[in-house]
């Protein structure tokens, strides 16, 4: 579980031995309940900042990486899903998420967050930050949707889509989890590594799979790849996805304002730091071994492979166990980009194996470094939201193929989904055509 | 006259446009091509799979020249822009019945 | 008014109360007066730090929105603006806006900013620190000018009206409000919908009327749209944009350090996000009902608009006031993009509906949120301000105008301002012709 | 000095004196040693983070710089570096900077940061915190490296260079200062300008020495200029160097927590932005007296010049002091440009005058403004790092091209390395030839 | 020997190359143009202005061939770039009097 | 029939394409390439080096015709193409043996 019943162990514990008086002097020295009430809002706040900043980091990513007569759309998806998320998690994700009740499997519907602050004080932070840091989260899971089925897919069914992902989809396993439902005893996620990106993994796999691959993509047995249009812009992309995760990470660890609390968050840092540089090494070596040639696109991956696994428990492992995590994330995503297309499974991004399989791999080796935590209990969540996610975003797939249709028809994916949809190109004085 | 084609080496372009002014061509248009030849292009590794890249790129030039410096114009084009290797390029040699420069309407050889 | 007396008001009494010991423990928790100005002034260099980053979305934004035959001029302009308004915040504007004194209209002039903090400790926040959060300020007001007269406007004459925007124009209205003049106790305008944004705009306004539109922009009675260069280019600057103004609009709380304005700084990130969120819905949807198909750069403009409607009081509305009045500016923005146009008021990314218009917007509905204030006081302080800012910047643009000119020849306009100004090519590799 | 030892002297002295409870209300106000520890880890967190996207920043100014036909190779080298300085930081590179004991010449080696939190209370901050800060830093100087060599360099000579200049040859120099060896009681360098930027500069002049130029840059004793690739690039990545800086020079503070420390950190702010607006102005004036057109380029590198001359001392210069300091950094780099092309020393992107000839400059003026520091101590420092890290830089290069060779083949130059070396394009739709 | 220019759309592109080398062409020349011609273009709407898109992006491909083979080389472009739709493109056929390879300076038909 | 290859600047293209439906041409192809001609470029400052500019953009027209109207297009281009200032272009007149519609097959003027 995370937020609100965590803190009340620490910040308040450490607001009563404050309100004590000199004898907070005697132990390690605490802050006034006000400073770590600030401190942990302040977390709150500079975190989301940077995880709300990672929605231009998949914006970049995405348009590097798919051909120049789609690239206006997919930053129209990317600035449309992050809104749609805003919305949806203010109309029922937030209070899907926390009002589910210890153990519970699905909270009772409630629409509007109410945006009470009464339990502020006792949470130690500010109600209102938490959920803006909530809100980016979900809006994380996503994007990654967006880059998997690019090139393709239609826009506003992709939105319904998105709306249901972030409204319904996501809270419910996030309930079980961080909302303190069924799993929260059971099974540990730091940051995310199942509950977010897997999810966004699991939603855009079954997309994938409902949509099929783009027109060319497999030709005959063989797979014809489909060169990004701007390398440059997919690897702003990946470092700003890098710098969002000194966030993602390190506020989740949901409390700043004691001294213990700030050195998690230093080590969260330094993990987080240095498993996208085992990743970016693992990627680098490997596919120089592999292909004879460093395969940029995939190292870019291997940043955020390596990324995505230390998130399940960026705060335990020491920094060669990071270092280690993350280079096995960017083995996973060099090794996963080709087993995939051999399946027919057309990500454009490689979303897949960065984020679900990483996400997967990051959840199940945090026995490792952290004892109360059971190889069982972690594939009992894996499982589960897996199953639960991917379950329900195929049936909403298909809903939408057999009524809206998903698929843009292959005069629109030959002209390119910017004429055809928006009506604009990308870069009109460049593109040949 | 003659208008002349050329499809060459993209880097050897600065050498050909000396080779030329020197023997008197006063204008030239460049443009970039694609070049499907003999060279046959070379397979490459992208994300995991193999493909087949079938182009090179190239630079096409062509320039109209009265008929008597044709050769001239060939000869220049083949020493300067030959590298030894496959993929040099070729030059096609086509009638070229009018010119017209445009700025004062004079036409034929004068308005090369 | 902003900045100095407020924070008088709310830090300091904090530390009175703190001193007295215990007794601080009855009432809600205090920082110390230490904790309390750190905090304060970490706001201002945090959210000053993303709003500088602003300067990167405006320029990103804009280099997106011309032709590529003007965008490394544009992306000079963007980084010598703010150059130039840090200088003349510092030469003259400044001290303009806080020397003024209350209820007055114009500070007597004072040049070099003394970076005096010896009234720090009983303002709550270091002097340094405040300065560089206005500075950024001004600079943002600048940008939004560039962005109107791009692709025709010559190098020198715009620099040179930048400073006696920032150095004069901006400083003296602003002081009006914030520095306590004449309007503040009638005019609320928390982070600058009017101060900076409306100010920005009009001063756009008028050097696009003087200006003229771009050449074949209005040909025969229609409108030929001139499409930007690089969308996604575009996109990435209104994320940034986006980005920046959470220090925007948080950092002009203009305090952290107590729990009730950590908990202010917290509504106001939610606010801001979810208005830029309605804004850019309401865009999505308007231009698809409108146009039938949707139009991603309106989208953009309507995230903008949307920020925009908020930042005259993003902290008092309800969070569905807040999508409400951001969504209106996505409207706004869709509808006056074209209206603008009928007027042949060639404004080339759009900044005068979402800086200007939503300007108001945002600053009329104050009232709504918000019962100390009124619509008749709002009106006033619109008013009073927009025809001062129009009318003295018109004049300078009458003034640049008939001595060094404004405008790029006919020529140099065909050719491209990069080449006719700079000399080089933006994207020399790229760019047909 | 720098880190460890500044900090005993601040926050703990704050510390004991809070701990002596009411007396400390006596004097300026402190905050409790708890606050003091989080802001303090806080500021290195939040430094860190932007000081770490300053490495987007140095790949987006060096992709915009290339030819687009080795725009993919600049960006992977600039992901790998980061990610190889971070192994290496972590394998030797920590411990050979503050392993080196008072007045040393070089540390003992020791492998694997050992992450040691024990001493954090006493030190005032998370040891993670301070590691993560430092580790950027080292980041930085080898992202200096990768910007004169492009074009031409091989992959990995280059980055096994850059394993020896994070793991050994910054370290040993830092040490000599921020370690508190030898150097450290005669020189100062505040947060760099020789330490890590002419340290930067001095191992890519060797290497670009070494190398050679570019094919085709000097023709015949002519300068041929190879114009980058996109403008727009290198100046986002300006904007994301500029706003690393304010984390790279406030968090040289290397404290926060108290009132004079974050007033210090204001000020610091200020100034680095100011020397900025300086550099850009000056570059602008100057190519514009020269050349009669403004360089974009030049200014671009002008806000860099005008950054790093200011990193030796960014908190004693009072503010105009600032503008003139990073003024003269602007001049600097617009003279010594072409001045470098003069002696065929292939800098691609400005990378020797903007930081090593600026980081000389502001080093040498630091006892203008700050008493305690003596022209000749600052030479000292100068020319011992100079002569050490360019000495071993050279020799290291030359081992590496009588080894693996560091050169691109002539026809590997010519195809451009993203085809050579990646077997990809960096925009593959876009690029002619 | 003649010289065949074809415009045709961009995505048909991989399907002539085919047929032509299946035919024994051994060389081509491909760039990017934009047509003008009865498919004319449509209108958009960008930023709340409607206006006309007058051009349609085409590739143009060259082709050298001997005089024996033009015919069929036009049919298997016709055959292999049809769409049946409006701009499915048009092909051009000019007298080829020389042809030169660079690297070898070999000419006429045995230069193709 | 006629080939039609009039290498003009940029911005006419408007002008021309106008003038050239006026007078009946229903198609025409056109792409970007760079010129070299008496217009000669100029030098430039690049961070602090002198260098020359040698090329000129330019855009380049085709058009195929029949016989009887070719006077008129060039003169059409003629007009509406010049500035009266150097660089204002070329017009290059070749024969034209056949042209095929790939869509319907047709072929000669039928096919224009
Ligand atoms: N028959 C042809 N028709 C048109 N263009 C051709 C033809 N043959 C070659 N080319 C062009 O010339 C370029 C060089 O030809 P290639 O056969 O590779 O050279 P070489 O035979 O000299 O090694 C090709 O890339 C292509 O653009
Ligand atoms: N007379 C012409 N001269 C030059 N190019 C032409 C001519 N007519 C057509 N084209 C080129 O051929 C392309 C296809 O012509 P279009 O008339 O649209 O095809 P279709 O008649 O087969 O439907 C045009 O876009 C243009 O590039
Ligand atoms: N002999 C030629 N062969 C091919 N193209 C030419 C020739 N002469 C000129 N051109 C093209 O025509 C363009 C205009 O020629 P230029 O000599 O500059 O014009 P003008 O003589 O009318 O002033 C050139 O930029 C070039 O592209």
């Amino acid at each position: 579980m995370r937020a609100k019943y965590k803190l009340i162990a620490s910040p308040i514990a450490a607001g009563l031995v404050c309100a004590s008086g000199a004898a907070a002097q005697e132990a390690a020295p605490v802050a006034s309940d006000a400073s770590v009430f600030v401190f942990n809002t302040l977390l709150f706040l500079m975190s989301g900042m940077v995880v709300m900043f990672m929605a231009a980091g998949f914006c970049m990513l995405e348009a590097g990486l798919v051909r120049a007569k789609n690239a206006a759309t997919i930053c129209l998806k990317n600035i449309a899903l992050y809104s749609v998320a805003g919305l949806m998690v203010y109309l029922t994700g937030y209070d899907l998420i926390y009002g589910i009740g210890e153990g519970g499997i699905i909270a009772p519907l409630n629409i509007f967050w109410g945006g009470d602050e009464s339990g502020a004080l006792a949470d130690g932070y500010s109600a209102h930050s938490d959920w803006f840091f909530q809100m980016v989260f979900v809006a994380t899971a996503a994007s990654i949707v967006s880059g998997t089925l690019a090139e393709r897919i239609k826009l506003f069914p992709f939105l319904i889509f998105v709306a249901l992902l972030t409204g319904i989809i996501y809270p419910i396993q996030a309930g079980w989890v961080w909302g303190g439902g069924w799993l929260d005893a059971r099974f540990d996620d730091f940051a995310g590594s199942t509950l977010v990106h897997s999810t966004g993994g699991w939603a855009a796999l079954a997309g994938a799979i409902v949509l099929g691959p783009r027109k060319g993509k497999y030709v005959g047995g063989k797979v014809a790849p489909i060169p990004g249009s701007s390398l440059p812009m997919a690897a702003l992309g990946t470092f700003i996805l890098w710098l969002g995760w000194f966030g993602f990470n390190g506020g989740s660890q949901l409390a700043l304002g004691t001294i213990s609390d700030a050195t998690d968050v230093s080590k969260i840092f330094v993990n987080t730091n240095m498993a996208a540089c085992g990743g970016v090494v693992a990627a680098l070596l490997l596919t120089q071994a592999l292909y004879k040639k460093v395969d940029l696109t995939i190292v870019l991956n291997g940043a955020i492979g390596g990324l995505v696994s230390i998130t399940a428990e960026p705060l335990q492992p020491a920094v060669w166990q990071a270092i280690l995590i993350g280079g096995v994330g960017g083995v996973i995503v060099s090794l996963a980009v080709p087993v995939l297309d051999r399946f027919r499974i057309d990500d454009v991004v490689g979303a897949i194996p960065a984020h679900l399989l990483c996400g997967i791999w990051g959840t199940l080796v945090v026995p490792l470094s952290n004892s109360g935590v059971t190889f069982f209990g972690q594939l009992t969540g894996i499982v589960t939201i897996g199953a639960f996610v991917f379950a329900v975003s195929f049936l909403c797939w298909l809903g939408l193929k057999y009524t809206l249709g998903v698929r843009a028809s292959e005069e629109h994916e030959h002209l390119g989904l910017d004429k055809a949809e928006l009506g604009l190109e990308a870069y009109p004085e460049f593109t040949p055509g | 006259m003659k208008y002349i084609i050329a499809v060459v080496k993209p880097h050897r372009l600065e050498d050909i446009r000396n080779a030329l002014t020197t023997i008197g061509v006063e204008g030239m248009t460049v443009s970039d091509v694609k070049g499907f030849g003999r060279q046959k292009g070379h397979s490459e590794v992208y994300r995991g799979a193999e493909y087949q890249v079938d182009f090179v790129p190239k630079t096409k030039i062509e320039i109209a020249i009265t008929a008597d410096k044709a050769a001239k114009v060939v000869e220049a084009i083949c020493k300067s822009a030959t590298t030894d290797r496959i993929g040099d390029g070729k030059i096609f040699v086509l009638d070229l019945q009018e010119v017209v420069r445009v700025r004062t309407g004079e036409s034929g050889a004068a308005a090369l």
